[in-house]
């Protein structure tokens, strides 16, 4: 029942709505343009897990760090990226946030503390866990929040980090997004616990599982963990259960889940969910929903009409950003 | 001769070998239900069971460090690694214990192990999905090194890997997974270190292995029409390495160009490269070429991607450039 | 109090006693080598930690299997092995067991079911797991233990073979000895945990903690984790906690160690304390243990002698067994 | 000029840089309490306390990609890899992260890392201990690589890998940590991609990096007694090289041997010498030489080691065969 937490207001529930549904558009538009060949490459989509981007995000101060997963686009987006931006650089071109040069799996926006989705599956973790390092070595009280799966869980970077964040108290928040799969295979079948978050105890810290599909629940949990961790007491595991709704990248036909285990899940499309509830209890009226939805189809529409516009990179940045000096003589033999 | 792509060839070489032998077995991220990504199990779960067609949570390291553990126990395991990038995961598994084990415990046990993964570029794969890494493996002893280009070469080639009692670093190129080509019907194995002459020529020896092969063919056809006679050597297993066939051409060709999708500097050209000099210094008329990826990481965008690594056109233009 | 326990017997504390001791001084007479310049390398002793290797091999049967730390003498001797090769390896002659190829750092003895002594922090976790894994796959009912380091709980492979082998109910038995330090770093300054069996809870499975100087205490344990494993239920980790008297290798000074410490720790000698016990206890004469320790001191002896007066490898050796097949040609070129 | 060793010249230049710039800090295996186990940073704990000096866990996946996370955060991290054969563990981290992140992200961020790490055989330390690895990363656009012989080398050098903003993989030899050299009192840095030519000569060009430097200046030494005058060029960095210094060298000499302790097959010697060869094929009267390691495991008995890696005696035979 999200709407009794005590600090939701109507505001609130409509900005999460409106962030909520943008994910849900932006990645329906490059869907859109990967079907129609204006994008190549893996499409990793978040359908159906985008109440924890919004939860996440909700917790953050402005100077706090976040590295997500490969599966990002909404993590980025809704921590106050442009989506211009990122759909030019998902198609690869110049205008994109990383020129062209990362693509999806490689979306970063490091202005706004987004240090960068990652392809190597587990290599997030120590990457924002040394993040949070570089914090408590500087004395400043900004914390960093990483986000993975639960196929993450299973690499080594998982045990590593979550040792030496404990150990040290590093201001830290690892957020794991059970979505019940890495690509094919059941988390159930490949895991030795029932929930992520047990493993917790193995390293001395809080473990929390909420509803992925509850954008209040999220957001409580991390801010639990965020505040902990700004008070210098070490970081926390949040799982978050969720489910994503599409293939692991687009193309993939999903033969391996129960048809059921499906439908379950559809019905708790956090989306669907929220707008019931929104308009339910009069927080706004169904026009004034549509007229949201609306301008989030408009500008993620101009999104997919910016990256389409935008160029390719000059045939000389293949060689640039390689090294931040000697690029050239470093590059040239 | 019936036609059949290179990820059948290699899904039949696989298959073959489990049905033959009881102990080989293979694991990777998403083999068993989903029969891999690309495919290439399908049906194996069912057919051979859990137990011999294994699913592994994404912990590269741990379970490439079990199947050298099996390996030692007399199992023959083969590995997946979904991208030859992740190899960095399973690095000390390959590196430090698989390559050496057998001589550190002074011939004490075998490591028959496969370890496959798919290199190449291409896919709009980006930075951590494209790499072309075989020369990271050659430099390490203990290890064989093998990087087929077609149908009929892979699946004889895989065979033979898993029936090969030291590790195998078994390179596919995803690229040429669709490719098709013929494949006869019967058993067959082809041996390592055997250079396969792919076509033969007076002219000029062009030196390649995996999907480059592929190209390599196709320049030598265009520089037929320019009436440039160009040896195709296809290398097929970079350990061991076939010299007498490099030598016996360049000995006749008097020119050599290596070409190859991983980065130029500090690849395995350069090995073939320094080979050709120091075995045939006299013969060469002109300096041995390499054709390579440029010395950067690899962009996602598509028209920087395709900047990256040689195709046709370029090795065409290396051929001539040693000509002059 | 050891000799209290059920399954005691006379005839195993003189048994452990003489294994001890086997121990102790096979590695003072290695010390010895090494001091001399008839060895070089790493030399990693087990002094003050023998009961562990005695109290695990008491717990397996014939078939079992084995994968020693670096820290393996102890283990790779009371598995049976010879000491005459075992010295003769540490010195690196032709006569070890890996024909001096290994040393000390890669001791093996394959035919006992020893799969070798290896010098990376971790790695002997996944290969015995995929020991074990081998064991499942062929249906026959041998146990691998898996002996590591605290140190080593803290590498990613822990992680990843535990959980392999919890999910999949492989037959192993994780054995941590737990010597405070990994090197000159005390565990605790970087380990979220106070023991490293509570790690366990991470995985589901049982895990204990015993006094790694209790030859006993050791045994039941590890018997106990045996038996699960080798009714199919699945891994255990059983944390032994001990102490190293010596440097981490020769030459080490242990600066970074508190004399209490060391002090303490040397009072509880499992040596010492099981010799008491039985001469206390009546169970043996002092001068049938001063009998004893003639008997294995003299064995030592021989040992050390049989590897001075062993051959270096030939030449030809050095490049040999590297690969099983086409070896010349795939070292040549 | 005052003489110290080379791990004291290390030591020099970890605590300058560290005083010169607050964001600067060591970490990894027994670095703190202990100062290293190679002794390199003792008495800092104390001096710079342990959020700048800290021992990590035996978790190298882990804090080599912390440091990449502190990095790109504006930290200059300076981690130690106990042995360079352990970059195996943190190979992720520095292939799939360190080295890519600035091109993954369109240049938004700087990476200034350096990774220390000591390579080199002799110490009988075994197969797992002993290896050298250099061209593993050399082979790895994005990073930078640097393995330096002397003192006065290493000191400069060090300075300058962690004032760079790009990874740096930095090198040492375990055999040179007590060896001594002139350094001067004063603060110097040394460019990378800068070769010193340690001996001017004209005879031959004899290029050698890390402690294999040392054994060309005493086989160079040796083969003057016969008349022949080799010129020794250090290459210090091989990432960015120094091709200018090697070209004006092999203009004039005509002949080059390429040395490292590395295995030969796959090593960085075939990058210089194939290079060599594109650049002044027509200069060359003899194939350039590599001497280099057998390829093979190490092995532990000081017997058999010692027959693996080049010594003195390796390089006078390789010059005296390009003068054949
Ligand atoms: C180290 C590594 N191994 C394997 C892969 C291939 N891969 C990409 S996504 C993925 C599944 C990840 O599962 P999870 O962490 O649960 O995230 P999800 O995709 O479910 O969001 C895999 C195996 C990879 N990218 N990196
Ligand atoms: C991967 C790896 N990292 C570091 C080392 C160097 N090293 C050798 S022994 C050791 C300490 C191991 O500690 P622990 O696991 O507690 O075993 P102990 O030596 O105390 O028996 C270290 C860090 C190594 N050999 N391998
Ligand atoms: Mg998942
Ligand atoms: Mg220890």
């Amino acid at each position: 029942m999200p709407v009794k937490t005590k600090t939701n207001t109507n505001k609130d529930a409509i900005k999460y709505y409106r962030e909520m549904k943008e994910v849900r558009e932006f990645e329906m538009k490059a869907v859109e343009l990967f079907t129609e060949g204006f994008m190549a490459g893996n499409l990793h989509t978040s359908v159906g897990q985008e109440a924890i981007a919004v939860g996440v995000c909700a917790a953050l101060k402005p100077a706090d760090l976040m590295v997500p997963t490969h599966r990002g686009h909404g993590q980025v987006l809704v921590r106050g990226s442009d989506p211009n931006l990122m759909m030019a650089e998902l198609c690869g071109k110049s205008t994109g946030y990383c020129k062209g040069k990362g693509g999806s799996m490689h979306l970063a926006n490091v202005e706004l503390g987004i240090l960068g989705t990652n392809g190597i599956i587990g290599a997030s973790l120590p990457i924002g866990t040394g993040s949070a390092l570089a914090s408590k070595i500087k004395g400043t009280n900004e914390v960093t929040v990483i986000i993975f799966g639960d196929g993450a869980s299973n690499e080594g970077t998982f045990h590593e980090s979550l040792n030496m964040a404990s150990a040290w108290k590093l201001p830290c928040v690892y957020i794991c997004e059970n979505n019940l799969y890495g690509v094919s295979t059941d988390i159930r079948r490949v895991t030795s616990v029932q929930d992520i978050s047990t493993r917790a105890k193995g390293y001395d810290i809080p473990g929390v599982t909420v509803d992925g599909n509850d954008v209040y629940a999220v957001m409580h949990a991390v801010s639990t963990a965020i505040e902990r961790a700004r008070r210098g007491e070490g970081p926390s595991l949040v799982e978050c259960k969720t489910y994503r709704h599409r293939g692991h990248y687009e193309g993939d036909p999903q033969i391996y889940k129960p048809k059921e285990e499906v439908e379950e899940w559809k019905k708790r499309d956090p989306i669907v969910r929220l707008r019931k509830e929104i308009i339910e209890s009069g927080m706004a009226s169904e026009a004034e929903i549509l007229d949201i939805e609306k301008q989030v189809a408009a500008k993620m529409e101009a999104a997919a009409v910016f990256a389409k516009e935008s160029p390719f990179p000059e045939a000389y940045e293949v060689t640039t950003d390689i090294y931040s000096s000697d690029n050239e003589r470093s590059v040239a033999r | 001769m019936r036609t059949i792509t290179y990820g059948k060839a290699i899904s039949e070489a696989l298959h073959e070998e489990m049905l033959r032998d009881e102990s080989v077995f293979v694991m990777g991220e998403d083999m068993a239900v989903m029969g891999s990504v690309f495919g290439l199990t399908k049906g194996f779960l069912d057919e051979f069971g859990p137990n011999r067609v294994i699913d592994t949570p994404i912990s590269e390291a741990g379970f490439s460090g079990m199947a050298v553990g099996a390996a030692i126990r007399g199992l023959r395991p083969v590995v997946e690694l979904m991208y030859v990038d992740f190899a960095t995961l399973a690095y000390d598994s390959i590196v430090n214990q698989a390559a050496k084990i057998r001589y550190m415990t002074g011939g004490q046990v075998k490591v028959p192990l496969v370890i496959r993964a798919p290199g190449g570029a291409g896919r709009r794969n980006a930075a951590q999905h494209s790499q072309s890494l075989e020369n990271w493996f050659t430099h390490i002893p203990g290890l064989k090194v093998v990087a087929p280009a077609t149908p009929y070469d892979v699946k004889g080639l895989l065979k033979t890997a898993i029936r090969d009692d030291d590790p195998v670093i078994f390179i596919e190129h995803k690229f040429c997974y669709a490719q098709k080509g013929e494949v006869p019907d019967g058993e067959y194995t082809i041996p390592f270190g055997k250079a396969d002459i792919k076509r033969p020529g007076k002219d000029v020896t062009l030196i390649a292995y995996s999907r480059q092969t592929n190209f390599a063919m196709e320049a030598a056809e265009i520089l037929a029409k320019d009436g440039i006679d160009v040896e195709v050597i296809d290398l097929r297993s970079l350990v061991p390495l076939d010299w007498e066939t490099i030598e016996a051409s360049v000995k006749k060709t008097h020119r050599a160009v290596v070409v190859h999708e991983a980065v130029k500097r500090g690849g395995y050209g350069a090995e073939i490269a320094t080979q050709i000099m120091e075995g045939v210094f006299d013969y060469l008329d002109a300096p041995v070429k390499r054709v390579a990826a440029l010395n950067v990481v690899i962009p996602f965008s598509p028209t920087l991607e395709d900047l990256v690594f040689p195709h046709v056109k370029d090795i065409v233009a290396g051929v001539k450039d040693v000509l002059r």
